[in-house]
């Protein structure tokens, strides 16, 4: 690798002329130490940092030092085209002029035109101590630190940490002896920096510098990087050096063993599952000529049939419109049995949207049997905020937890459907319906617990397996998950049927499931065989 | 401009709302619906709908439950209800962790929720799961306790079954491996046959409990489709069809 | 500072609600329900601050990626409409529709795809894969087979075995998950209440 | 014997409850001990969980390769009797969001619960200030959608939608929105890995993730991921299970003998 001493455009082995500015490269040869990586002059054969051997590539031979001519003035050159600006340059110029020298670029071949500009300055004699390091004098006011930095040339030439600082007698040989120019300690390491491919991370890679590391022998001895390597620094570099690397648009390669179910398939799946919730419109009803209601539905059913008319029951409407349509079939065939029997139904829900979803179903119920009237049969009281402290002020007064109604805001006295009740147990039965086994849990202790009525749980299929205890415990009269108990409901209470012809879609449902576990596993055993 | 705004919206809903109303509402279903095929612009639109009116309804009821009542006892009674101003003050420097300079003033506040939630997860878990749950898992095992004959001796096994069971549950979550010595390693030996056992019953409550899932969501569907029906089924009756 | 008054607050508030919890005297129960109901009002003002965040993140999407601005604006709109149906306007029924032919349908048919998803869960969790997920297949189909409404007419003890099911094995696999929580449950606030953990202190 | 239960029966209040206080009291020194030890760097081996595991690969792979992952912090309240639960999903959180900022790389969290929004606000904001990019945190690289808990999951659903995560990671109180939202996000997202207390929760999560969380473990996140202190917790926990066992066996016996 040949590294421009101007613009530190990396060229490649054997290059002439940098290919990036056309300069001459014929003196200016870097050798990277096997090593430590430190940047050398080609004319080492030790490096001059960790004291390695530096080898040369194949049928290359050692340049004589006394070929070497130091090289004229690069850093400069590059510090000035990437740190200044216009402003320095137009200053320069100014100089130039009022010196009045001559620009001195004839004798430099291969100078690009703006280094012919900076030319004069560059040139400028003024005194001995001047010549020594004339190139200072443009950027003096701009960076007045690195001026101060600046090593005389005997302290560069003693340097090995300097580039180029070679015997200073070889120097003037071919070239002028303005261009003899002490590089200062920046201009001096630009190059290495700039063919140092972690250049700029310092801050990123916790790592020591390079320099405090003890020698390390290396396997891998090689003259200098080759084409591939360089490309490969150069593109690493440009990786570490992004902010982040795969910022924006990031595509992540999913694991194919991870999903299992493509997308075609996944399709397949829904449409299926849509199918299946759809045939009963077509159907109707084939499956509910072998419905048979099982025990706990029966239960209450039985219960509700001997209830006196005018009874008073409870019902809580505990859940939220994500489960409406599990439970709304279940309460609508219950109330509509309960209205049947002419019981008094008082409605609560300690969920806020719980009382608007009963709101619905009465509507419904009124609608059906017009003579079934709001405050005379059925009250909605409202919701009853606060959990388990709301449960308990039940226990102890109605009044206390709800003092007017939920649809006409009077007082409870004045309906009669709620006149003659004081506190809970003046219920006859409690029915819930409910989405979670906690507000469940709730009632069981808060309430059943204290007054001993009959207490009946209405919840989805989701949480009815979590509460089977209570209703072995016997705390629970009777237990029914909505989705099959309403179908079920339906045909033991007689009442209008709304839901029986569902029982077609979970019959499919059903099928589906199976019909899934079975394709799972036999494709799974057939990618196993595979696999084997 | 309230009043406006009411009086606009009482004129409208009168008439044209209602008749809408089912429409947006059998659209907004179907849309939802379409996911059958995959994510497409008419669910996204529906996905952030919904986002959009949950938060809002949230926010309303937010307001109109906790904070606007509270606000007028404050207001109308500062000597009475000055916990409240605290509260609200406490509250304020809440949202002040949107804004960069100030985020650390919230600290103060979630310092408070932390707290009292720990104490009612510390207090309710004390109270309601761990000793509630320790004295339902203490049942006789003796068969004369339930039941004379066969049905005695059915009922003592499942109380055997069921307190081992709970045991095996437990003890499936032990987090320590075996220590050194003998000793050590016959407990975690029976810790972890236990375990494994455990492990089975685990597998039985979650079959049982996805498949409830599975019914009660499936039951939602149906109820939308069924709702569906009904909707085209009471256009078509009216157009006389 | 800002770390060590944000900690005290959490041990005092939350040791007076513990203490709330085991003893009952006057003072504690009536400061006790006033933090309870400030919980509340936190609560609400959390939710306008998650509001607030909403906006702020849907708002900055737009004006940096422009990607899916639509949907946003959707979300946006939706999101300040049901709000100011909800606060200016709270009497004028506009809520109610809202909540009636918008936000009920879309909630109940959300909850609907549940179905779907239960689905293709069901296609990886039912796979074979071990022991465990043999015991998952098997139980959740008798399970689900002995809830159909007419699993009396199959066998009548598919109902006895699922009840059977449901009364041993499950509860006492919720038990032992119950009796697991509280302990962990127990161990997590006790450090919250002694601050070995403060999650919520800044710096 | 008697004497003194009646005494001590006498001089404590009726309302308070002693069996409850009486666990308290055995927690307490136990806890306080073990977790003196683990703080001054006791440690002891733990059983494999491999949804932890997997959490640690994917955070390096994420970090590694600049895909982000998208943590759900669930629906835990706090300052509720969930405040526990959302904590262990904060930690969870944490842990992840610490390995990312040290790296300056994108993190998506999302929650249906407005307080653990906060909470987690800070968090993100901590971690990124610590690993030196204080002007890379963004209060919007947290959203807060819901809080109905299906909103919340379309809403993260969408999020995901928008670019593609390595991975799910759903830690805290999770209902059946855990399971739409990984179902939802299954192609979009690498891996999914989580877990909930709650058995309703847990089972679903079981279901639709690669590795699950179950019950209890999800309250040893913080030990298996980044916090040696909840060790002590652990053991702990390990210790007070035994007695729990412990007090069941000797229930069923002395019911079974019939002196209770």
């Amino acid at each position: 690798m040949i590294v421009c001493p101007a613009c530190s455009h990396r060229n490649p082995e054997g290059a002439k002329l940098c290919e990036a500015c056309g300069r001459s490269l014929a003196n200016f040869v870097y050798r990277v130490c096997p090593s430590c990586g430190a940047l050398n002059s080609a004319q080492h054969v030790f490096c001059h940092r960790c004291f390695a051997e530096l080898a040369l590539a194949e049928g290359e031979e050692p340049i004589p030092e006394s070929t070497f001519v130091r090289p004229y003035t690069p850093p400069i050159v590059t510090l000035e085209e990437e740190v200044t600006t216009q402003a320095v340059h137009r200053e320069a110029k100014a100089q130039a002029s009022e010196t009045g020298a001559r620009p001195t670029s004839e004798a430099l071949p291969g100078q690009t035109p703006s280094e012919a500009e900076l030319g004069p300055r560059a040139a400028a004699p003024i005194s001995e101590e001047q010549a020594v390091a004339p190139s200072m004098e443009g950027e003096m006011g701009e960076m007045p630190a690195s001026t101060e930095e600046a090593l005389s040339p005997l302290e560069a030439a003693e340097s090995p940490e300097v580039l180029g600082g070679g015997p200073v007698g070889a120097a003037g040989v071919e070239t002028p002896a303005v261009q003899v120019a002490p590089p200062d300690e920046t201009q001096a390491l630009t190059p290495e920096a700039a063919a140092n491919p972690l250049e700029g991370l310092d801050d990123l890679l916790p790592f020591e510098p390079a320099v405090t590391l003890p020698h390390r022998p290396s396997q891998h001895v090689s003259a200098a990087p080759s084409t591939t390597e360089d490309y490969e620094a150069e593109l690493f570099q440009q990786v570490a050096v992004e902010r982040a690397p795969l910022q924006e648009g990031a595509q992540v390669v999913l694991p194919r063993t991870a999903q299992g179910l493509p997308q075609i398939g996944r399709t397949i799946l829904y449409i299926l599952v849509l199918l299946a919730g759809v045939l009963p419109l077509f159907t109707w009803g084939q499956m509910s000529s072998f419905v048979q209601p099982r025990e706990s539905v029966l239960a209450l059913v039985r219960t509700i049939e001997e209830l006196p008319s005018g009874a008073e029951v409870l019902l809580s409407f505990d859940y939220s419109p994500t489960y409406a349509g599990e439970l709304d079939p279940l309460a609508l065939a219950v109330v509509r049995h309960l209205a049947r029997r002419s019981v008094r139904m008082v409605v609560m829900s300690t969920k806020p949207e719980g009382i608007g979803l009963a709101e619905a179903i009465y509507r419904t119920i009124t609608e059906e049997s017009p003579d079934y009237r709001y405050g005379e049969h059925y009250v909605l009281l409202g919701y009853l905020p606060g959990q388990e402290a709301g449960l308990r002020s039940l226990n102890t007064a109605l009044g206390d937890a709800f003092k007017i109604d939920y649809l006409q805001k009077r007082p409870l006295g004045e309906l009669s459907a709620t006149s003659g009740l004081a506190t809970l147990k003046d219920f006859d039965q409690i029915i819930v319906l409910s989405d979670d086994s906690l507000t469940v849990q709730r009632w069981v202790e808060q309430v059943q617990a204290q007054s001993d009525i009959p207490f009946h749980a209405l919840v989805t299929s989701a949480v009815e397996p979590l509460l089977v205890p209570y209703q072995r415990s016997g705390q629970l009269l009777s237990l029914i998950p909505a989705a099959s108990g309403a179908v079920e409901y339906e045909l033991a209470g007689s009442v209008k049927p709304s839901a029986l012809f569902r029982s077609d879609a979970y019959a499919a449902f059903f099928v589906l499931l199976l019909v899934v576990a079975l394709v799972t596993n036999a494709l799974y055993a057939r990618r196993g065989k595979r696999g084997s | 401009m309230s009043e406006v705004l009411s009086g606009l919206f009482g004129q409208l809903s009168t008439g044209t709302a209602e008749v809408i109303g089912p429409w947006v509402a059998a659209l907004l279903t179907l849309a939802v619906l379409s996911y059958v095929f995959g994510f497409n612009p008419v669910f996204r639109l529906a996905e952030y709908l919904f986002v959009g009116l949950a938060a809002g309804y949230a926010g309303a009821l937010a307001w109109n439950q906790v904070i606007s009542p509270r606000l007028q006892l404050l207001l109308t009674d500062p000597s009475t209800y000055w916990y409240y101003g605290l509260f609200f003050f406490l509250g304020l420097l809440l949202l002040a962790r949107a804004f960069r300079p100030l985020s650390t003033l919230a600290n103060l506040p979630l310092g408070m929720l932390f707290g009292i939630g720990a104490a009612l997860a510390l207090g309710g878990a004390l109270t309601g799961s761990l000793i509630p749950q320790v004295r339902a898992a203490v049942v006789s095992v003796v068969p004369e306790d339930y039941g004379p004959g066969l049905v005695g001796w059915a009922y003592a096994l499942d109380a055997v079954l069921l307190s081992l069971g709970t045991i095996a549950v437990l003890s499936a979550f032990h987090f320590a491996t075996q220590g050194r010595g003998f000793v050590s390693a016959l407990w975690h030996g029976l810790i972890r046959a236990l375990g494994r056992a455990g492990r089975v019953l685990l597998m039985i409550t979650f079959g049982a409990l996805f498949a409830g899932v599975a019914f009660t969501s499936f039951a939602l569907l149906s109820s939308r489709l069924v709702y569906l029906a009904e909707h085209w089924f009471k256009l078509l009756n009216r157009l006389g069809l | 500072m800002r770390r060590f008054l944000p900690i005290a607050v959490a041990i005092i508030c939350g040791l007076w609600v513990l203490a709330d919890f085991f003893v009952s005297h006057p003072l504690i129960d009536s400061v006790g329900a006033k933090l309870l109901e400030g919980v509340m009002i936190l609560a609400a003002f959390a939710l306008f601050a998650g509001i607030l965040n909403l906006l702020g993140f849907h708002a900055r999407r737009i004006s940096k990626d422009q990607k899916d601005w639509g949907y946003r604006l959707v979300l946006m709109v939706a999101l300040g409409g049901t709000l100011i149906a909800g606060i200016v306007l709270p009497g004028s029924g506009a809520l109610s529709w809202i909540f009636g032919y918008m936000y009920y349908p879309l909630q109940s048919t959300m909850a609907a795809l549940l179905a779907f998803f239960v689905v293709s869960a069901a296609y990886r969790a039912f796979r074979l894969r071990n022991g465990e997920a043999l015991i998952m297949l098997i139980t959740s189909l008798v399970v689900l087979l002995a809830q159909l409404p007419f699993s009396n007419r199959i066998s009548p003890y598919l109902p006895l075995l699922r009840k059977w099911i449901l009364d041993v094995p499950v509860t006492a696999g919720t038990r032992g998950i119950i009796l697991g929580t509280a302990l962990g449950t127990i161990t997590t606030s006790l450090r919250i209440l002694l601050a070995v953990d403060h999650p919520y202190a800044q710096d | 014997m008697d004497a003194v239960l009646q005494l001590l029966v006498k001089l404590v209040p009726n309302s308070v409850d002693l069996a409850a206080l009486g666990m308290l009291v055995l927690f307490l020194p136990l806890f306080i001990f073990f977790t003196m030890q683990a703080k001054s760097g006791k440690r002891f081996a733990l059983r494999e969980i491999p949804a932890f595991t997997r959490i640690r690969r994917l955070v390096s792979q994420s970090v590694e390769s600049g895909q982000p992952i998208h943590v759900g912090l669930g629906s835990g309240r706090l300052g509720s009797e969930s405040t526990a639960e959302a904590a262990m999903s904060l930690t969870v959180f944490d842990y992840v969001a610490r390995h990312v900022a040290a790296c300056d790389q994108d993190i998506l969290g999302t929650t249906a619960e407005p307080t653990i929004l906060a909470s987690a606000q800070g968090i993100l904001c901590t971690a990124r200030k610590k690993a030196g990019f204080p002007e890379s945190y963004a209060p919007t690289d947290l959203a807060f959608y819901g809080p109905e808990a299906l909103a919340y999951a379309a809403g993260a659903a969408g999020a995901l939608h928008g670019r593609p995560h390595l991975a799910n990671i759903l830690v805290g109180r999770f209902g059946s929105e855990g399971l739409w939202l990984a179902e939802a996000t299954s192609n979009r997202v690498g891996a999914q890995v989580g877990g909930t207390s709650a058995a309703e929760g847990a089972a679903l999560l079981w279901a639709s993730m690669d590795e699950a969380i179950v019950g209890e473990e999800v309250y040893a996140a913080g030990a298996y991921l980044h916090r040696p202190s909840h060790l002590g917790s652990l053991a702990t926990q390990d210790i007070m299970r035994i007695v729990a066992i412990l007090a069941i066996l000797v229930g069923i016996a002395m019911t079974s003998l019939g002196y209770w």
